[in-house]
């Protein structure tokens, strides 16, 4: 029933966020991590507001920012139509099921150099990457949400007259919303993770090379600021999707 | 009462039910059995056969349990029965159509449209324009009692007025058929009886077939040409009874109608001869 | 005897993956790309590695880890993702900690998780945790969420406690939610079994895949490939199983009629 | 029994390979000290692992070993060498296409060059080379990351103008043909060390004597690799995987790279090589001497 | 009818419902404004005040939407209301408890246990052993006409037997106070008249205080030591009428009672009386 945000409900979410920082500052200020590698957080927020206004640190989060969405929208727009298709239709079912089981828990990175000669050292290997790893977990809770959606919203639909396809749009994706929201939320954050790990593998732009040059040179600090802004990056993308979802589900009890 | 266009305003349907009408669903000897949980098989119906002659009201009573609603997803297609088939004007029934509409016992409105998305879902999916839908939808849900109410969400509403916009649902794509199941059984006399009116009206001017699933004798005998008794364990047809009562009916005129009482008084009687508290099959 | 449709559904699976391994192998030979072996270089490589007792060795390292990640991660997360979908305030504070720390990739903090967490299995155990946690967390949250209200509130009238009626109606009600949370956690615990291997290494499976990876051999790579798809299918049908069992009262009474022609 | 924690990488450590694979071999080795193995995904991890203390010894190159020195306050001693690139051995080369019109350094200008770790090792010595021929390295061309297991591949694919190309990967790609040495490291300057073995300064001083019982079986590894160059090759193919008729093309030949055979690190070597890096303006300037143990330093016997 | 242990067998109810009783609930200015989805307030609730002794047995009707189970829910201590309070024996409601066993309309069963599972959930909650818990829960299944079923899960009952099943996991943990809404609602007249004896049985042994939402005026008058009439938009009481008949009532000879009917139509009569299809205030 809460569906609005609360000034007490932000409060209560900054304060852990506020919690880790402190410690993070208290590990650095009694000793137990040297400077070296873990930073005081007030240099890397320091650091990261000089950077911010930087045109090239802006490119870089840009270069990081189009990948990521690139990537994350094809991941949701397959895993949600696959999945919708698989509960929907015993044949696709008995194709995809099996092809999902084997191919979900591959390492995709180890396909990663593979993806680079076909694709290039540019953009396309690394969304190709974001959008493989995000895929499996949308298309899951997509696939678990819509096999279990109410039969009688189902047969209410078809007897007024809804085209078997149709179904498919108007019914159970709506119903099976809640599921393939919490699966969109998984694959955002995988996302995340992915596009930075491959420009760490390789890559001449974005957050992630940023972070592998400085790690390869000590300087901690600017090590860091990657790594905060994609932790802010993901607070903001999720609380966008936090909107989305309150708006998507606002029939729904649970909404 | 204006609300839903007739397809035939000037049509008068006659007033004896006993004229030489065309079948319209044909029930032939259909038996449902379900696998449980417990890999047991339980017989819910058992070699039903049954035919309703078309624009015929027709009641379905039996004691709870009796497969009522299972025989009602059957003619309307949604389940394949075990053995047996159901035919509508000669056809094998094979799947839902907008020729029969259903009023679930447990309502089915769709969480995430509005009560005015919900009533409109219909006529929108038969291509009526958005404008006349909207119109349409506004009426049957004031004619219901919901005026007020066309923003809210399902999971705002009470139970009665949750199953009165499951009403105003099915009967705005006016399909040819209703299948109610208990379509009145969550609200109250008055809001019932103005329903039942309406009901009434809209059935006799659009010369609609309805079959009934009611635990109301009361409401049987009044509403329809034909009542079906059923019994449990297996679900069986036990009797099927006219009602030759003249229409239209007033519920007041009726309710001192010796005839009328008769009905009521002889159905109620039939079911308390019969213990029906039977163990699964 | 089984009917001819019986046996095509029967006999989907094994189809689907010859489907995969010959699109592969038209693929890789239509791409003559070296990095991308033809599916029959890479099964050719298979016995070499499960011949071998010291891969074998290393495979079953990494699947104590994975198994270890996975158990402790199920235990921590389904409570923890239960209390936020039941008390908003729990929600309101775990959620932006969780979002903001999750998508950090741990390759990066690997420097200061190797000061305190050294390089052995605890480091990798962890990443295992982290990724399994994320969608069992998740999905234990929204699951906990849509639980009908009034199935709660008999729980509370028969005088189940707050903790009570979390372990005794929540979790019950949400089971098929976080189950479907657990198979996104199976699928992201073989991943990170793999991945957490990538940059430091003592033994497992990642081992074999990485070395084979840094020295060009693309067959043992993508032998390694098919090894962790196979364990995928395995866990997976032992997964379903586990699950058939304990959600049979949800699952749906009637087939999709979608498909009922 | 102490034990060290020792960091490792492929593919050209071999006398750390046979402590691994004939443990048998070096009495000391399990009785004197104990070893706890890890390996990495190459040398820059495992500088970040000594400066977080998670690793005691490691493979290092010059360059990383310096960064953990500048930037992550390590203290480390250079305690023995591994390969560097001996007069007329391997050396580290970028190869282009045989059709490529691009003949020499400075045709690289608007090219898309290939190179395995950019700020890493051999980017002083390519910078180096590429300014002395005119091109401005930041500007000129675009650098993209290739680690030497694909360059090959990238190479053929046309990904890549050009790459650097390394053993056992060059062997390969040269029994194939098709590419073309377009200039080798040697030309920056002669005797690159590449992999040192380091360990760090505050480990050694507590355990003076493991540590020197661990460097006299790196210096009696080396030996035996030398020696016994038959089972080398298992021992190596072992660890690597890789097949003996390819590490046969080149390993311990001519066309590979140097080994000492004391395992002695080549400090002056090493002081070169950081002055190159403080040339091209990746390190400040360094003095190699603050690597060097008195007593512990290989070869020891 | 032997099947709940009665805490006080021996007592015998007074047959007069005027006598001095202590008061059990207490009611006061209770109001509820829900916030809809639209962001607007709906006020389900106004002002609402009543008392109700230990022992009776009180029905409430109204219309469709007055807001019969807000009040309930706000009596079983499960919605806080916005302004006002509810007390029990004198003591401020904050939460639910098992001297407060609700009904609900939805049923509300735990889909993953069996109807015995749900039948016994309460009373092994409350410390009784699994045999005789079981043996209790099998006499009331065996009551509610649903032996042989015992195994069965939600999903595979009716809409009847799931609500039997309701009404049975509540008695079987022995609440002092019954909120039941619409506990017959998808009963057919058989089983209902049986369950309303039941019921009656049961209250008149264990002295229970039973607040109960029907829509059937006959139901109320015949089980009701008072009857509530609440009116719509937004929900207050109209009139609170005291039924003066005496106990043990028999249905068959209650039907002839002229008070009887004078209380049935007196109260059909002032629900016609007003037109309540009011819009959401
Ligand atoms: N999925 C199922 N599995 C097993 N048995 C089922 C299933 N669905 C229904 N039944 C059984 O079929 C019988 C008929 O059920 P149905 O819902 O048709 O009854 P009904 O006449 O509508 O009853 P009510 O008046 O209570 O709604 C019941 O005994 C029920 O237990
Ligand atoms: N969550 C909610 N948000 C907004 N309005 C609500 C909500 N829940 C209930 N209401 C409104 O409160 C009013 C009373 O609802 P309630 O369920 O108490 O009615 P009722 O008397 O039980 O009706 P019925 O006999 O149909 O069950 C209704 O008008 C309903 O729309
Ligand atoms: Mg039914
Ligand atoms: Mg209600």
């Amino acid at each position: 029933m809460m569906s609005r945000f609360l000034s007490p409900n932000i409060l209560l979410g900054i304060a852990p966020i506020v919690l880790v920082i402190a410690l993070w500052q208290g590990l650095v200020s009694f000793g137990f991590a040297p400077a070296v590698l873990l930073p005081p957080p007030g240099f890397v927020f320091g650091r990261l507001l000089q950077q911010l206004v930087t045109s090239t640190f802006q490119h870089e989060i840009a270069a990081t920012l189009f990948r990521l969405f690139a990537g994350f929208a094809i991941a949701v727009v397959l895993g949600v139509s696959l999945g919708i298709a698989a509960a929907a239709n015993p044949a696709i079912n008995a194709v995809v099921r099996p092809i999902v089981r084997v191919l979900a828990p591959l390492p995709k990175v180890a396909l990663y150099p593979a993806l680079l000669l076909l694709l290039g050292f540019g953009h396309g290997s690394k969304i190709t990457l974001v959008a493989a790893d995000a895929l499996f977990p949308i298309l899951l809770s997509t696939y678990y949400g819509a096999s279990t959606v109410e039969q009688k919203l189902i047969w209410s639909a078809m007897a007024a007259g809804t085209p078997r396809r149709e179904i498919l749009f108007k019914v159970v994706l709506p119903a099976a919303m809640p599921s393939i929201l919490t699966g969109c939320r998984i694959g955002l954050v995988i996302s995340c993770i992915v596009v930075f790990l491959a420009e760490m593998i390789t890559s001449t732009d974005g957050l992630g090379h940023a972070l592998v040059t400085a790690a390869r040179t000590f300087q901690a600090v600017d090590m860091f600021v990657p790594l905060i802004t994609i932790s802010l990056l993901g607070l903001i993308l999720n609380g966008l999707l936090g909107a989305v979802r309150s708006y998507l589900l606002r029939g729904f009890p649970e909404a | 009462m204006k609300v839903v266009p007739s397809r035939s305003s000037e049509w008068v349907r006659p007033v004896t039910p006993h004229e030489p009408a065309s079948v319209i669903i044909e029930i032939d000897r259909v038996s449902q059995v379900f696998q449980t949980s417990a890999r047991r098989d339980h017989v819910a119906l058992s070699d039903i056969s049954l035919t309703i002659e078309e624009g015929a009201f027709v009641s379905i009573l039996g004691p709870s349990g009796c497969g009522k609603s299972t025989l009602l997803y059957i003619v309307g297609g949604f389940v394949r029965p075990t053995s047996g088939a159901a035919k509508m004007k000669g056809r094998a029934i094979t799947g839902p159509g907008p020729d029969r509409g259903p009023v679930f016992q447990e309502f089915a409105l769709f969480p995430w449209k509005t009560v005015l998305g919900n009533v409109m879902y219909g006529p929108r999916q038969q291509g009526v324009r958005a404008t006349e839908a909207e119109a349409q939808s506004r009426a049957l849900i004031e004619m219901v009692g919901l005026k007020g109410y066309e923003n809210f969400y399902p999971k705002e509403l009470s139970g009665g007025m949750k199953q009165r916009v499951a009403l105003a649902r099915t009967l705005a794509y006016q399909p040819e058929v209703l299948l109610m199941d208990e379509p009145f059984g969550a609200l109250d006399a008055h809001t019932r009886t103005r329903l039942q009116n309406d009901l009434l009206n809209i059935w006799e001017r659009d010369r609609k077939t309805v079959l009934f699933v009611t635990h109301s004798v009361d409401e049987a005998v009044f509403l329809s040409d034909k009542v079906v008794m059923m019994s449990k364990s297996p679900g069986r047809i036990r009797q099927v009874i006219d009602i030759d009562l003249p229409r239209p009916r007033r519920r007041n005129e009726l309710l001192l109608d010796p005839r009328y009482q008769k009905y009521v008084v002889d159905i109620e009687r039939m079911f308390d001869e019969s213990d029906d508290a039977g163990a699964p099959a | 005897m089984m009917s001819p449709a019986a046996m095509v559904k029967r006999a989907a699976p094994v189809l689907a993956c010859i489907g995969l391994l010959v699109v592969w192998q038209v693929a890789s030979l239509a791409l003559k790309n070296d990095s991308f072996p033809t599916a029959i270089e890479a099964m050719r490589a298979i016995p070499g590695i499960l011949g071998d007792k010291e891969s074998l060795v290393n495979i079953l390292a990494s699947l104590r880890r994975m198994a270890i990640g996975f158990g402790l991660a199920v235990l921590v997360s389904i409570p923890l993702g239960l209390l936020m979908g039941r008390s908003a305030a729990v929600a309101a504070f775990f959620n932006p900690l969780l979002m903001a720390i999750y998508p950090v990739p741990k390759a990066a903090l690997m420097p200061i998780i190797m000061l305190w967490l050294g390089v052995g299995d605890v480091t990798k155990t962890l990443v295992i945790f982290l990724g399994v946690s994320l969608p069992v967390i998740y999905h234990s949250f929204e699951g906990a969420k849509a639980v009908e209200e009034k199935m709660l509130w008999s729980g509370a009238a028969m005088g189940l406690s707050p903790a009570q009626r979390l372990v005794r109606i929540v979790l019950p009600a949400a089971l098929p939610e976080i189950l479907t949370g657990c198979r996104t956690g199976l699928v992201l615990a073989l991943i990170t079994m793999i991945t957490s291997e990538m940059i430091a290494r003592q033994s497992g499976a990642g081992n074999i895949l990485f070395n084979a990876l840094d020295m060009g051999q693309y067959d043992t790579v993508f032998a390694m490939i098919i090894i962790v798809g196979a364990m995928g299918i395995c866990l997976d049908a032992i997964f379903e199983r586990v699950r058939a069992r304990l959600v049979r009262w949800s699952e749906p009474q009637f087939d999709m009629p979608l498909s009922f022609s | 029994q102490q034990t060290i924690r020792v960091g490792w990488t492929i593919p050209a450590e071999e006398s750390k390979y046979w402590m691994m694979r004939r443990a048998a071999e070096f009495p000391n080795l399990g009785k004197a000290y104990n070893i706890e193995w890890t390996q990495f995904q190459g040398t820059a991890p495992m500088t970040q692992a000594l400066a977080a203390g998670a690793l005691d010894c490691a493979t290092q190159a010059p360059l990383s070993l310096s960064n953990g020195v500048v930037g992550g306050n390590l203290k480390a001693y250079i305690v023995a060498q591994h390969v560097f690139e001996k007069p007329g051995g391997f050396s580290v080369y970028w190869a282009v296409k045989d059709d490529s019109p691009i003949k020499s350094i400075a045709d690289l200008k608007g090219k898309t060059v290939g190179i395995s770790v950019i700020g890493g090792g051999t980017q002083g010595p390519f910078n180096l080379l590429l300014k002395q021929n005119g091109v401005d390295p930041a500007k000129d061309i675009k650098l993209v990351e290739v680690g030497f297991a694909v360059s090959e591949d990238a190479l053929r694919q046309g990904r890549v103008d050009a790459v650097n190309m390394n053993q056992p990967f060059a062997a390969r790609a040269e029994a194939k043909g098709g590419t073309r040495k377009l200039f080798s490291l040697s030309e920056a300057m002669p005797n690159i060390v590449h992999i040192l073995e380091a360990c760090r300064a505050d480990f050694v001083d507590k355990n003076p004597e493991a540590v020197k019982a661990y460097v006299r079986d790196i210096t009696s590894g080396m030996k035996k690799a030398l020696a016994n160059r038959e089972e080398t090759l298992k021992v190596v193919n072992e660890v690597l995987k890789a097949p003996i008729p390819v590490l046969e093309t080149y390993l311990l030949k001519d066309n590979d790279f140097g080994r000492d055979p004391g395992a002695a690190p080549n400090f002056p070597a090493i002081q070169k090589m950081l002055d190159i890096y403080a040339e091209t303006g990746m390190l400040p300037k360094l003095d190699a001497a603050q690597f060097k143990h008195p007593t512990i330093v290989a070869p020891l016997e």
